[in-house]
């Protein structure tokens, strides 16, 4: 993909004018924001269609219309309130730290669009490729809670602070999980690189780690800050969490930034376990599409049905659900590729086979120990309170 | 076991997906190029023939067809339904109103002496602003001169504005609503379908004849003995 | 190690999502722990009490539709039954019937709000609510159909109601009957067995009924808590004694069994119109102009009819001075009084808890503060 | 549901604690305010009696004296009654009251209503202020000698 681009335009430069100094830095310049452009507008154009998407979908879950007045099928509605959003006034709040409560939602949205830059759109399509790239994104998603908390703390608002603390408690506890089921497929490509593990895709990991898949949505889920973890912004608790100071672009931006956090999750998803762009006979970037609107639609769905987790409740999956989940997992993965090497034919079936049959069931196991809840459940059998026992005394003498 | 009533919900979730919406869009909704023919009972063809612009906009997605819709006929609305006619400036509306919304001004006009002299009216203003539609002062009138409207579109930015006067009264349409008025819906008065303009018609008596009012007057006054 | 911590204090409403209305709490926490709760009203605080001693008798039925505006019906039979008590009015039999149809529906629709946004509060984005707002939207047509208005329905005078209800509504109600099963069905298949509504709801601001009994609390509330007490049954009025129904009671008393108490009640309800549909019988619905006339002179005294709302026991209590306006009119507000234990309730929960409690203890901030 | 007649009641009353009834008509009882709880006490801890459920309290301005009203309710009896009492002869400034908070928890927002709105103090409420109307509020709203045409509502610092 570089050397394409950048091909293209020294072929463009060297007919208009030759030798010009340092041709190369400025065409490596040039190329660069070439990519960044186009992926950077992709995703924008990718996050308006979900807004849009989103809000026709929940609509229709509801047996509602949804958004359906401006453009086919209310199409520009997203477009319409970013326009909006623009040019609403924006108000920073008298006793906020101004300079980080700027600077917070530019945190958010960076790191989000800095995911893409690794990301494999087909077989030999990516902007860079790194070769720690899964680890390169599990590093640049934790910086999202830094945002958070800047945000939150910047705006001297003490709803926004439980906004921050619940956010940076959920990050710490989806990291570890999310880190470590990667492990398993880590060790099967003996590779970081996620254009290895694409190739290395004959069959979708979901297949293979079915385990590690499940830990890993509910680990995405829970950093984007999607139902049913929604708990940073938990509009019935504390109204809009984070943002509730914020007005004019600069929520635009939270809420941007949220948006492309679900795309992104949904494309690394799709990319490490549903098998990025492969596919028969299309080109990558369609299949590619196609896996995650496809997740999308799930992460949707979920919203539509669900309601949202306890707080405590959410660190109890984490610590006691998931991690114990992705170890079980790391083992017989483990175990599996020792004793199925490399070189062997059927060996992901193989693989696969021991993954369903130890680590699974773990799955089911573990969700019914948690279900016990920390409260103690006062369950009376009996009715004790002696309704309609006596008679009045007025009634008593009567009788008498 | 954990996991199977969520399950259960995604599905409840799924299966209305695809069921019909139960929402109404007001005051006009989108339409694609069939319901756009159909609202204008043409076929397809006949429209592209005579509309294409129309058509074009149809396949954009932005065509749109007024909706108007009917509430039930005792629906209690907005703008009052006055009969000049019928109305004998009693005033029980205004004082059965529990804001006093009502300002009734009457002068002695000095007509119909013999039967006790009639009430000419200066002034009839309902303030419809602070109007909370309890449809009391329709039922107090006795003669059935005051009906509860089935408008609910008069939006304005002057409260000044919402004060139904005398003369606006009298000339707007009459569609009055059948609330408290169990003549109507005998006779299966449909407000939106047609304009009760007349007084005649919206009473719940007949106007006694000359003959009938002599023959009251001098029961009345008959010795009793 | 030891961490120095403090307290934290929220000022939660009156402007807040899920407050219900304009209701405020001064919650303090410790983490997430709630440590103190105060919850503060009055601000929608209109006088309705005082209004009243200035209006007629009749007048009074469009203050009480303001009160607790998603039961509105409720309200009207309550106060009309205290009229006709305090100026010792009998009612048409039919009036009565179409009286205990219209407070049912209205009962239902009530209990859907309250379930909707119960779980609204739980944080399910609007799903529940608008399969809730669906079936309730039915009920205001046929609210609309008899009177003409959704809401604020006016619809009961001294005597009966104000009016015989339309071919229309018999018809919209008998589908209504048949449909509305399937429609709980559904919301029950959404939510009853959630793990999530379970894990969240179960076993949290537990109630004994010695607790609820001594602070006055009544209702679902109660009933929730394992006391089978109904006024339509303990102490009938209108017509209850001669319809045949249960009084659906759970003994946990946590916010799971308000729950599923409300989805049963409906059920029963839904009974309850379908015996009325059977026994009405044609005839006048109110008492003849020359009976019970607009302007109610009722005889010096007093009287106080509580009826069994769609939140408790809804409780007039009416003073004549023989005039054409009540000397006295209070409301015993369910909803007030069901928020005496709140803090009781909420202290030691987390914040999640909060409103989920607050929810489903369902007030209506219109009935809180009059 | 049983309903104690007045005079019954006021007989019970009467031999248990002697010297606390005033009167009785119909329905009601008048009793004693100083000896208000007295009674309460007894008739929501005797059996026979066991009025567990307060079911509303309220208070009514008859001008020259005002009237607190208790409807009480027994779960266990089956049975309800109402209790009057004849306070503030004479347009004293606070009329004084025992609260029953410490009987029934149910009575907290209802005396603090009833505080608000009419102006009757209750000894030993343990958090008596005003409820539905802010602090400072001129006036209790449900007496009859307040005025709503002159009586500004607005806060008094707001006024000026």
């Amino acid at each position: 993909m570089f050397e394409f681009i950048y091909n293209i335009l020294d072929f463009s430069f060297d007919l208009v004018i030759k030798d010009i100094k340092f041709e190369n830095y400025i065409l490596t310049g040039l190329t660069g924001v070439i990519i960044a452009f186009a992926v950077i507008n992709g995703v924008l154009g990718g996050v308006l269609a979900l807004i849009w998407g989103e809000r026709r979908l929940l609509g229709r879950f509801q047996q509602r219309t949804g958004p359906n007045r401006w453009g086919p099928q209310g199409i520009l509605t997203s477009t319409a309130d970013a326009v909006k959003v623009m040019f609403k006034e924006d108000i920073v709040p008298e006793e906020a730290d101004r300079y980080i409560f700027n600077v917070a939602p530019l945190l958010l949205v960076i790191p989000v669009f800095i995911i893409f830059s690794v990301i494999p759109f087909g077989i030999s399509l990516y902007a860079v490729d790194i070769n720690v790239s899964a680890l390169f994104i599990l590093a640049i998603t934790s910086i999202s809670g830094l945002s958070i908390i800047c945000a939150a703390w910047a705006s001297a608002n003490r709803i926004a602070i439980f906004s921050a603390l619940r956010s940076v408690a959920m990050l710490i506890s989806y990291e570890i999980p999310v880190g470590l089921s990667l492990v398993g497929i880590l060790l099967i490509c003996e590779s970081m690189s996620v254009m290895d593990i694409v190739i290395y895709q004959k069959i979708p990991f979901i297949f293979i780690q079915p385990v590690a898949a499940i830990v890993f949505f509910l680990g995405s889920l829970a950093e984007i800050n999607r139902t049913p973890f929604d708990l940073t912004e938990a509009e019935s608790e504390l109204a809009a969490g984070y943002q509730n100071d914020y007005s004019g672009m600069k929520w635009g931006l939270f809420y941007l930034g949220e948006f492309a956090a679900a795309i992104a999750a949904a494309t690394v998803f799709s990319t490490l376990f549903l098998g990025g762009p492969n596919g028969p006979f299309l080109p990558g970037i369609f299949w590619l599409t196609v896996k995650v609107v496809a997740v999308l639609f799930f992460i949707i769905w979920i919203r539509a049905s669900w309601p949202r987790f306890r707080i405590d409740q959410v660190l109890n999956l984490a610590w006691k659900g998931l991690f114990e989940l992705t170890l079980v997992n790391i083992i017989v993965t483990s175990i599996a590729v020792i004793i199925w090497t490399d070189g062997e034919s059927n060996r992901l079936i193989y693989i696969g086979l021991a993954n369903w049959v130890f680590a699974f069931p773990f799955v089911i196991l573990i969700f019914k120990m948690l279900k016990t809840s920390n409260y103690k459940n006062t369950n009376k059998e009996s009715m004790t309170y002696p309704i309609g026992s006596d008679t009045p005394k007025f009634i008593k003498e009567k009788i008498k | 076991m954990i996991g199977f009533g969520l399950i259960k919900g995604l599905s409840v979730t799924f299966r209305n997906l695809f069921s019909p919406v139960f929402t109404v869009q007001y005051p006009d909704k989108r339409v694609g190029v069939f319901g756009l023919a159909k609202s204008k009972n043409k076929s397809v063809f006949e429209l592209l023939k005579e509309e294409p612009k129309q058509i074009l906009y149809a396949i954009l997605g932005l065509a749109k067809v007024k909706v108007k819709n009917d509430q039930f006929p005792r629906f209690r609305g907005n703008e009052f339904v006055w009969y000049d006619d019928r109305c004998t400036a009693c005033a029980s509306c205004a004082k059965y109103c529990p804001l006093g919304i009502i300002e009734i001004v009457t002068h002695a006009s000095g007509e119909n002496l013999q039967a006790g002299e009639n009430y000419a009216i200066d002034k009839f203003d309902i303030d419809t602003g602070r109007c909370m539609f309890c449809g009391l002062c329709v039922e107090a009138c006795p003669y059935d001169a005051l009906h509860m409207g089935t408008d609910f579109e008069r939006g304005n930015y002057h409260r000044a504005k919402l004060v139904l006067d005398k003369e606006t009264l009298i000339s707007q349409d009459k569609n009055p609503s059948s609330w408290f008025r169990p003549q109507f819906e005998e006779k299966e008065y449909n407000p939106w379908a047609s304009n009760l303009s007349d007084y005649k018609e919206a009473g719940r008596h007949e106007k006694p004849s000359d003959e009938k009012i002599k023959q009251n007057w001098v029961n009345k006054r008959k010795f009793n003995g | 190690m030891s961490i120095k911590s403090e307290p934290i204090t929220i000022n939660l409403g009156p402007q807040h999502p899920s407050t219900h209305g304009v209701f405020r709490m001064r919650v303090t926490f410790d983490g997430e722990t709630i440590i103190d709760v105060e919850p503060i009203f009055g601000y929608l605080h209109r006088g309705s009490e005082k209004l009243a001693e200035e209006r007629t008798y009749t007048q009074v039925v469009t203050l009480t539709d303001r009160m607790d505006y998603v039961s509105s019906m409720l309200n009207n039979q309550g106060y009309i039954l205290a009229v006709e008590k305090l100026s010792d009015i009998k009612p048409e039999p039919r009036g009565v019937w179409l009286r205990m149809i219209a407070s049912e529906l209205q009962r239902i629709a009530s209990h859907l709000v309250a379930v909707g946004f119960l779980i609204q509060d739980l944080g399910a984005w609007g799903t529940p609510l608008t399969y809730a707002m669906r079936e309730r939207e039915k009920i205001l047509q046929m609210f609309e159909m008899l009177c003409g208005a959704r809401i604020t329905n006016s619809y009961m005078r001294p005597g009966g109601v104000f009016m015989d209800a339309p071919q229309q509504f018999w018809e919209n109600l008998s589908s209504f009957i048949d449909e509305f099963p399937g429609a709980v069905d559904e919301l029950e298949k959404l939510l009853t067995s959630n793990e999530i509504i379970f894990s969240r709801t179960k076993g949290v601001a537990v109630l004994t009924p010695e607790q609820a009994i001594n602070a006055s609390i009544t209702g679902p509330i109660l009933r929730s808590t394992g006391v089978p007490w109904d006024l339509r049954k303990n102490d009938p009025y209108d017509y209850y004694d001669k319809v045949d129904f249960d009084i659906p009671i759970h003994n946990a008393g946590d916010n799971y069994s308000r729950y599923l108490l409300r989805v049963q009640e409906m059920r029963e309800s839904l009974k309850i119109v379908k015996q009325c549909v059977d026994f009405i019988e044609p005839g006048p619905v109110r008492p003849h102009h020359d009976e019970v006339p607009f302007l109610i002179r009722p005889p010096k005294g007093d009287c106080y009819v509580a009826i069994e709302g769609s939140k408790g026991e809804l409780g007039f209590y009416l003073v004549s001075d023989g005039s054409i306006s009540p000397y006295r009119w209070h409301v015993r507000s369910s909803s007030l009084i069901n928020l005496t234990l709140l803090r009781e309730m909420l202290i030691g929960t987390l914040f999640g808890d909060l409103f989920v409690t607050f929810g489903g203890i369902d007030i209506n901030m219109g009935e809180v503060d009059r | 549901m049983n309903e104690w007649k007045g005079k019954i009641l006021a007989e019970e009353i009467n031999s248990h604690i002697p010297n606390s009834v005033i009167s009785s008509d119909k329905e009601s009882v008048y009793v004693e305010t100083e000896k208000i709880y007295e009674v309460l006490k007894f008739l929501k801890e005797t059996s026979g009696f066991s009025f567990d459920l307060l079911s509303s309290v309220t208070a009514v301005d008859y001008i020259d004296h005002f009237e607190v009203v208790y409807h009480l309710k027994s779960l266990i009896t089956l049975s309800k009654a109402t209790i009057k009492t004849k306070l503030g002869f004479g347009r004293e400034d606070q009329p004084q009251i025992d609260s029953v908070f410490s009987l029934w928890k149910g009575a907290d927002f209802q005396e603090r209503e009833i505080f608000d709105l009419m102006g009757i103090f209750f000894n030993n409420h343990p958090n008596l202020k005003r409820i539905l109307l802010w602090d400072g509020f001129p006036g209790h709203p449900l007496r009859k000698d307040f005025v709503t045409n002159s009586q500004s509502i607005m806060p008094i610092e707001e006024q000026n």
